[in-house]
């Protein structure tokens, strides 16, 4: 059975408390952060557990490469405190569950790109930056075999991870490439983080999308044309597991010519899209989801953001539709880069 | 029930295809840019003979006299269902309806013939004479021009078209030989990929003395002299114009000529 | 032809009468389970008066008469079970006139529901009709005459109590009106003429319906949806009273269904809304979020998706149709619906799963709520595949223990096929049941029209 | 043919009858299937002829010409597939052209079927006429055979022998020497395309014209093709290449649009009327080519665009697709499809209905004369309109 | 020279016209020649036609039988070769009608003369015979001599000779021959008339005939609405029939009906002889035709060279609404 790999003695001797402290959603002191990680590490209740809206950020403000909020989610679960009703719950469970079929191995070759549930947006996988690239899956009905099933976080369901994962892996290492380009950055977070925080072993190397698309611009850096616009990049959660691909995102706007715009909530001040906020069961969350997302939005617009720049599907699905009825344009990382090279 | 059917291959010279003219020698027609296909009557003749294999069993042979192209409606025959073919080899557009007769003869008397099926008539020439001849040749009763037919206990009742659309009914004992008229059935379409699956059926091709026929069997009775075009359209007056002019032309005369 | 076939092909032309195989067969069998029957005669009536001289026609030669519209019952209702004529009401397609004032629309009997849909949104933007939940070929006139309900359930009730008006062929012949215009030309009212509801869910077995006036209801520019998730069903009927006292939402709809795996073991209920502005619309999502289901969400046992400014609402496309049908890769679908108390929700799901569980079909269940939680269409969908007998029969027989299951539980199967009709009709007050025969023995003597259904033995 | 050799074997019984192919997208009206439009029985419906089709292959009944003639009268113009909700949507128009073929391989196919497709085999056009007599609409065009030029252009049948589509080929023809395009045509060594045999169900035929084609083409060293007809185009373009003929091919709506952007093609002397565009099926919902014909007409001066209520996607067919045109399975009636598509056009108020096809031109005049619209509304191909802009007129 | 001898065939108490047409022409034939005419006949009332014939025929060979001619194809043909065997005519002239085309190639065989059919031109010159016969769909006529022989057998076109009214008194001569007793291996069951259909075209003023070139039934219907604004009704060549496309009432020609109309408007027919014998009363002949080399435009008055589906619509827009 895998388990998380949590060095307490670090965090017990950690003096900065980050993860607390720094959280966007609570008000924290050092000590108070000290007492609470005490008690969650040791078991307890605490108010943490409850007020803990899942964005995932404590993972990055970590400075030991700790992971406060595997810890956190492992708790809620332990002690039966979830963030979400339990019919969502079990209905997010469900979502999971392969029920259209065996999984079917295509023949694929690297550049190998892995959609996870989202064989429905493989549209975008096309023109000189992809040409190369296969995919898989490409039909909706195999999508459960390849989700990576972090989403689960969200839900106070760490189990359901631990148990499913393996095979998801085993799933895709049947395509047998030795590296697999993640579409999503909950897969890149999943492979890169969470497997090997939970001791699961994940026998291909997984590749940031982003990584693959700048190496990728830079080898049609003659075909960009600079795009000349101000756009503004959607952090989803699952970035806050893999921080250290975040640069991509700038050296990206340098090289297809957009200007990442001014803005208060940017890097780890980001706003998440709220969307898990939202369905959230305790009191005034639905509240502070609208309340986030309206800060959100308002720092995009007030710096002049043309073009709002997602990689997350979820965050897109949530907020796009009021980004653009904000008059900016909601947009695919992907798809920011074809117009580019055109 | 075997059943022999003499088919032939003739030029299309449809009302939608007017370009006929005289070859070098004026004994026939310049047969370059036109398209041969299987004579119309002989298809019904086709189809009845298979219809009354599927109901009784039996076979169905295509025979016919005329060079190596006619293969093409032979293999036509054969993709619709008959189960052999057989050519002899002539230029039957040299031949007169009696030399083609007797060489027929001579092959389906050679064959097993309950019943023989000729085409009424041929589209290009028309004599209408081919199968009652080979009938009396080969001895057996006949009947021209039928439009209905019931085969049964060695007997085929027919029904003779006459003029006016009045009909003579007959009962003749098998083997008989029949000339099909056009409207007995609908012949069936014949698919490419039939034709295609016909080349591996059984097509034979028989030389004059293989049927133990002497070369002055084919000397004809009936000589051609020569062709000529037939003088066309000289009787009409002919309205000319698009088809709007054209009509309101013809509408003009047939008022003023009072018939409407 | 055979002379009837003659003398049809004389009434309505040559084009639009056939006794050929090919019609026969495709007009012998409907889209459901029941076991097809050969009409004699198809005929597709444009006028009334064909229709007319059709039904005479057929009252003097006794041949049975079949009126159909979409032909969506799924029940069988529109098969030819005594042979006879089908008549195919699609070609009187005409939308007569709609009085925005008065709002009400005057179509002929074989406008189909999508039609009217559409004409409405370009020409009557601020109108909209009861659309019921089936593929847009539905017919307006069939759906009244089953007593069908569609997507305005909740506030205004059944589809039959929006008829303002009828045209009529009896089966005797005669054009008969019912309402204001068996006055003057005027489709706005049936009150306060004595009661002559002879025609509304008789399914065309007392006279074919030619013309329906239908009330027309304001049509809100903005809609919005909202999904709220519950483990225990049990709860179901008490949020749906709540919700309907906030008078905030449109149609209700509670549902569960064991695909795709997602939604399996909850129930779903849809809450529909709309406004003409977002504050109206932010209003009622606040009555309803807040007011009542705030505190099922805050302890848990409900989550809710969507009804928020912020959330694309997932509105069903329209009109809906039952693509989770082809789960089986059979192409057959059908239900039992019946007209249920709100309360037998619970019941209704659990034994409904038990049928399901039983004939190894996956469970369809969907009650939609009929007016201020005054009853609920319950329906229990099995899908089949046609072309395996065993999936046919078992489909048919879950639908057979549906019918009695709606019964057991003190509820009415609605547009029941045979079967049900059978079922009901045993269990019918024996006076209501001679005071039907009465009826109908009086407006159909010969007993030609739809014959085999309701019929009073 | 029984029911388990046919290719659709296991997905036919799918369909469920539920009448979206009966519709456009707006459900405004229930004739936008130009069968059922012209016959208004469940059986000219698409799911009607699918469930006829499964009992004719299940031996629940017997071949008929009726049933024939109900099987052929789907014009293939993929209104049902368009909206059909179910997952098998994209193979409707495939399970009845194999249908149509499991027929053509049993010879039993109605009379007219029969007679288009032998006077295809035997004169490579529908008509019967002659193959020496497919050049004579260029007579005095000054167009060239072709021998190496930048595009063939392939007229196809309707074009080479109907005498009103023969003005459009000519018309075609001019503005394209307009246009100073490098262009040839192959006259009576043209063949048919065969799209409509295809669709007839004539596999075995139309891949034979298919290779004599092929062939032709890389033997003249061809690699671009313009195309008048859309039908022709769709063969081309999606039929050829599994056949190994890949060739770069364009409508010629899509060629006039580049020529008119860049300025190679004068149409300042414009084109004064209020046109309404009617959307072939083989340009439209077969490949998706809505735009370039409206930006044709759009680009020219004077010439107001309306749309009828149903177009693009949700156009009605003139009901002369699959072969239609000629074996007429839809004509004779107020409610043929082209006469519907007239009344709509002219609703409009549009006093010209322009299309891209030789068929759906031929189709939609015959309609406006027997609807007695002659004075109110003009049926014209878009080249005749772009050859007025452009001053390409001509006899 | 010997005789020319001519089979006169007859119907239900009627010499058949071809049979007039063929006595004429072995009178015209004979008198250029100087040779004497021989009919023969095979009645069962020799007094109903014996003496008609007589009018063209030197003499009349009767021949007595209690059968119907008709229903004796076998042994009439064993007559006929007894005759010819016997008096060695050297031309021997039928109709070519369906009697004839069952007839007459067996009767050749039979008595080893050489046949020409359906000839449409018959000439002598100093005793050697030419015909003329029309082939490829009458686009082409073929001359045709014979091999030196006793007898030439001929079947002449029904309607191309013309008939000249017999002034002579031939002898007639009744004789015995063993036609009675029918061939057991072809018996005559009886004759069926014609079908009747609703319309009898043979009264109508107006016909709109149509053939092959209305390609298809859904377009009969044009044809249906120029026959109603001329008033008239509809006819058509064999072909339709053989489609199914219209009743075999409706049909003109050799096996259909014979038409006498005011009009006469022939859309999309070729005009095979089959077809043309059938309108030859009419007094006003029109047609439409794609192929400005079809047969038919040499019987009609007026044609117009073109497309019938084009062409006919505008025609009957242009009936209905005349021209101010």
């Amino acid at each position: 059975m895998y388990e998380l790999r949590f060095d307490e003695r670090k965090c017990l001797g950690c003096q900065t408390c980050d993860c607390l402290t720094k959280c966007q959603y609570m008000d924290i002191d050092v000590e108070t952060a000290k007492t609470e990680m005490r008690k969650i590490i040791n078991g307890e209740d605490s108010f943490v557990l409850r007020q803990c809206v899942t964005c995932y950020a404590c993972e990055e403000y970590c400075k030991k490469g700790n992971h406060p909020f595997y810890l956190i989610v492992e708790r809620q679960e332990e002690l039966d405190i979830p963030p979400l009703p339990r019919p969502l719950i079990k209905q997010g469970v469900q979502m999971g569950v392969p029920w259209r079929g065996e999984l079917v191995v295509q023949d694929v070759q690297e550049p190998f790109l892995d959609m996870c549930m989202f064989p429905q947006l493989a549209g975008s996988i096309q023109g000189k930056l992809f040409d190369s690239v296969s995919i898989a899956p490409t039909d909706a009905r195999q999508r459960a075999h390849f989700f990576c099933q972090l989403m689960y976080l969200h839900y106070a369901r760490s189990s359901v991870i631990r148990e499913r994962l393996p095979q998801v892996i085993e799933n895709i290492a049947r395509h047998n490439v030795k590296e697999v380009i993640c579409f999503h950055d909950e897969c890149y977070g999943t492979f890169a983080s969470y497997a090997p925080a939970f001791g699961i072993e994940v026998p291909f190397k997984p590749v940031h999308f982003f990584e693959y698309l700048y190496n990728r611009l830079v080898d049609l850096k003659d075909d960009i044309k600079p795009l000349n616009l101000k756009v503004a990049y959607q952090r989803p959660c699952s970035s806050r597991l893999s921080s250290d691909k975040l640069h991509l995102v700038d050296d990206i706007f340098d090289l297809i010519g957009v200007e990442s715009v001014e803005r208060e909530y940017v890097g780890e001040n980001a706003l998440c899209c709220a969307g898990a906020i939202r369905m959230q069961k305790y009191e005034g969350r639905y509240e502070l989801a609208d309340d986030v997302l309206r800060r959100n939005i308002e720092d995009m617009v007030r710096a002049g953001t043309q073009f709002c720049v997602f990689n997350c599907p979820a965050c897109f699905d949530s907020i796009g539709h009021v980004v653009a009825r904000s008059g900016m344009n909601p947009i695919f990382m992907g798809d920011l880069c074809r117009l580019a090279v055109g | 029930m075997d059943i022999v059917v003499a088919v032939k291959q003739v030029p299309d010279t449809s009302e939608v295809v007017d370009v006929v003219e005289i070859d070098g020698s004026g004994k026939d027609i310049e047969r370059g840019t036109l398209v041969s296909r299987i004579n119309e009557w002989d298809k019904y003749a086709l189809e009845e003979a298979l219809q009354w294999k599927q109901k009784l069993g039996g076979t169905v042979t295509a025979v016919t006299v005329g060079p190596g192209e006619w293969d093409d409606t032979l293999r036509r025959a054969l993709a619709m269902g008959a189960d052999r073919a057989i050519r002899v080899d002539e230029d039957a557009t040299v031949i007169d309806c009696s030399a083609a007769a007797r060489t027929l003869a001579a092959l389906i008397g050679r064959l097993p013939h309950d019943l023989v099926m000729f085409g009424a008539q041929s589209e290009d020439f028309g004599s209408a004479q081919l199968g009652p001849m080979v009938a009396e040749m080969l001895g057996i009763p006949h009947a021209a021009l039928v439009v209905r037919l019931q085969v049964e206990e060695g007997e085929a009742h027919v029904e003779r078209e006459l003029e006016g659309g009045a009909r003579d009914l007959y009962t003749l004992r098998l083997p008989a030989l029949l000339t099909i008229q056009t409207g007995i059935n609908r012949p069936r379409y014949v698919s490419f990929s039939s034709v295609r699956k016909a080349r591996e059926k059984e097509l034979s091709v028989m030389s004059l003395d293989e049927l133990g026929l002497p070369p002055q069997a084919l000397t004809p009775a009936v000589e051609l002299a020569r062709l000529e075009l037939a003088p066309a359209g000289k009787g009409a007056v002919l309205i000319s114009g698009a088809a709007e002019e054209a009509a309101a032309r013809l509408a003009t005369i047939l008022r003023e000529a009072g018939v409407i | 032809m055979d002379s009837i076939c003659q003398s049809l092909a004389e009434i309505v032309g040559e084009g639009h009468v056939s006794n050929r195989p090919e019609e026969l067969y495709i007009y012998s069998r409907d889209l459901g389970t029941a076991e097809p029957h050969l009409p004699r005669y198809v005929v597709a009536p444009r006028t009334t008066e064909e229709v007319q001289q059709v039904v005479k026609l057929a009252n003097r030669e006794k041949i049975p008469v079949v009126p159909l519209g979409g032909g969506l019952t799924l029940a069988g209702l529109v098969m030819p079970l005594r042979g006879g004529i089908v008549l195919d009401m699609k070609r009187m397609d005409s939308i007569l006139e709609v009085n925005e004032r008065a709002r009400y629309a005057l179509v002929e009997a074989g406008v189909s529901q999508g039609k009217l849909v559409a004409y409405l949104n370009t020409h009557h933007p601020t109108l909209v009709h009861s659309e019921p939940g089936a593929p847009g070929q539905a017919t307006v006139a069939g759906n009244v005459a089953i007593h069908g309900q569609g997507d305005l359930a909740q506030p205004y009730g059944f589809n039959s109590d929006m008829v303002n008006g009828l045209e009529v062929v009896l089966p005797t012949g005669e054009v008969c009106r019912i309402g204001s215009c068996s006055l003057a030309q005027q489709w706005f009212t049936q009150h306060p003429l004595p009661d002559l509801g002879l025609f509304l869910g008789w399914c065309g077995t007392t006279g074919v319906i030619t013309k329906v006036s239908l009330r027309l209801f304001p049509r809100k520019r903005i809609r919005d949806m909202g999904m709220f998730v519950l483990e225990d069903g049990d709860l179901v009927p008490d949020i749906l009273y709540r919700i309907s006292h906030t008078e905030m939402a449109g149609d209700l709809i509670a549902w569960s269904q064991e695909l795709p795996v997602t939604v399996s073991g909850l129930h779903n209920i849809s809450i529909f809304i709309s406004g003409d502005s977002e504050e109206e619309l932010e209003l009622k999502r606040k009555l309803i979020r807040v007011g009542i289901l705030g505190e099922y969400i805050h302890s848990g046992v409900g989550g809710l998706v969507g009804l928020s400014a912020n959330v694309r609402p997932r509105l069903p496309r329209r009109p809906p149709v039952s693509t989770i049908q082809d789960i089986k890769k059979g192409g057959g679908f059908e239900y039992v619906g019946a007209i249920m108390p709100v309360d037998t929700y619970p019941e209704c799901c659990r034994r409904g799963a038990e049928i399901s569980a039983r004939h190894n079909i996956a469970y369809t269940l969907l009650g939609r709520v009929i007016g201020r939680s005054h009853a609920m269409m319950f329906s229990w969908s099995y899908v089949f595949n046609r072309a395996d007998e065993d999936s046919v029969r078992e489909a048919r027989e879950a639908l057979y223990e549906s019918d009695d299951l709606a019964l057991e539980l003190g509820g009415i199967p609605w547009k029941p096929g045979v079967y049900g009709q059978q079922a009901v009709m045993e269990r019918m007050d024996p006076n209501t049941l001679s005071l039907m025969k009465k009826v109908k023995k009086l407006l159909d003597p010969n007993g030609i029209m739809n014959p085999g259904n309701w019929e009073v033995s | 043919m029984a029911l388990t050799e046919y290719r659709y074997s296991d997905v036919i019984h799918r369909c469920f009858r539920c009448g979206y192919c009966k519709f456009p997208t707006s459900f405004i009206e229930v004739n936008n299937c130009p069968a059922y439009a012209r016959y208004r029985l469940e059986s000219y419906s698409t799911g009607g002829r699918l469930w006829l089709i499964r009992a004719w292959l299940n031996d629940e009944l017997d071949w008929s010409e009726h049933l024939g003639e109900i099987v052929y009268s789907c014009a293939a113009c993929k209104n049902c597939a368009e909206q059909c909700p179910l997952p098998f949507s994209d193979d409707i128009v495939d399970m009845i052209v194999a249908a149509k073929g499991a027929m053509v391989e049993r010879g039993s196919v109605p009379s007219a079927v029969k007679e288009f497709l032998e006077n295809v085999d035997r004169q490579g056009n529908p008509y019967g006429t002659a193959r020496s007599k497919r050049g004579e609409w260029m007579e005095g065009t000054g167009i060239q055979e072709y021998d190496g030029q930048e595009f063939l252009y392939y007229v196809g049948c309707v074009g080479s022998y109907d005498t009103r589509a023969q003005q459009v080929a000519r018309a075609l023809g001019r503005v394209l020497q307009k246009g100073g395009v490098s262009f040839g045509v192959l006259g009576d060594r043209e063949n048919c395309d065969g799209n409509d045999v295809g669709k007839l169900g004539e596999e075995g035929l139309f891949e034979a014209l298919a290779e004599e084609n092929i062939r032709q083409f890389k033997d003249l060293g061809v690699s671009k093709i313009v195309t008048l007809s859309p039908h022709a185009f769709n063969a081309i373009k999606n039929d050829y290449p599994r056949l190994d003929g890949t060739f770069e091919v364009r409508h010629y709506s899509q060629l006039l649009r580049d020529l008119v952007r860049a300025g190679k093609l004068d149409v300042s002397s414009g084109f004064k009327a209020k046109v309404t565009y009617h959307d072939p099926c083989f340009l439209g919902r077969w490949n998706a080519e809505y735009e370039a014909p409206r930006d044709v007409l759009r680009a020219v001066p004077g010439v107001e665009l309306v749309e009828m209520e149903r177009h693009r996607a949700d156009a009605l067919c003139c009901g002369g697709g699959g072969g239609n045109f000629y074996t007429d399975f839809l004509g004779g009636s107020e409610d043929s499809p082209s006469r519907i598509r007239v009344r709509d056009a002219c609703a409009t108020g549009a006093s010209i209905v322009a299309t891209a096809c030789p068929n759906c031109l031929t189709m939609l005049e015959d309609a406006v004369k027997a609807e007695g619209l002659d004075d109110r509304l003009k049926v014209m191909d878009i080249s005749e309109i772009v050859g007025e802009a452009c001053q390409a007129r001509g006899s | 020279m010997a005789e020319i001898l001519v089979v006169a065939e007859h119907r239900d108490g009627k010499p058949a016209d071809v049979s007039l047409e063929m006595l004429s022409t072995g009178r015209r034939l004979a008198d250029q020649a100087g040779c004497g005419l021989l009919a023969v006949v095979v009645t069962s009332d020799v007094s109903a036609f014996a003496p008609r014939l007589a009018r063209w025929a030197d003499s009349v060979l009767a021949v007595k039988t209690g059968k119907p001619e008709h229903s004796l194809a076998e042994p009439y043909q064993k007559a006929l070769a007894s005759v010819i065997r016997e008096r060695k005519p050297n031309l021997v002239l039928l109709g070519h009608s369906s009697f004839a085309m069952d007839l007459a190639p067996a009767l050749a065989v039979d008595v080893g003369a050489p046949l020409a059919t359906d000839c449409t031109n018959i000439a002598m010159e100093n005793g050697a015979i030419t015909v003329t016969r029309s082939i490829y769909n009458g686009k082409v006529n073929a001359l045709y001599s014979f091999a030196p022989c006793e007898t030439v057998i001929l079947t002449g076109r029904p309607g191309v000779f013309p008939v000249e009214e017999g002034r002579g008194k031939g002898i007639v001569e009744e004789i015995d021959l063993p036609v009675h007793e029918e061939a057991e291996y072809k018996r005559f069951e009886g004759c069926s008339e014609p079908e009747a259909s609703e319309v009898d075209i043979t009264k109508a003023d107006v016909l709109v005939a149509v053939g092959r070139g209305v390609k298809e039934k859904g377009n009969l219907q044009l044809a249906e609405d120029l026959a109603r604004a001329l008033g008239g009704v509809l006819a058509c060549s064999r072909p339709v029939v053989d489609y199914g496309w219209l009743p075999s009432g409706h049909q003109v020609g050799l096996s259909g009906k014979t038409v006498r109309p005011r009009l006469y408007l022939a859309l999309g027919i070729s005009g095979a002889f089959q077809h043309m014998v059938g309108l030859r009363g009419s007094k006003m002949i029109v047609a439409i035709n794609k192929d400005e080399k079809a047969p038919i435009f040499t019987d009609a008055d007026y044609g117009i060279v073109g497309d019938v589906l084009e062409i006919v619509p505008v025609l009957t827009k242009h009936i209905l609404e005349p021209r101010r």
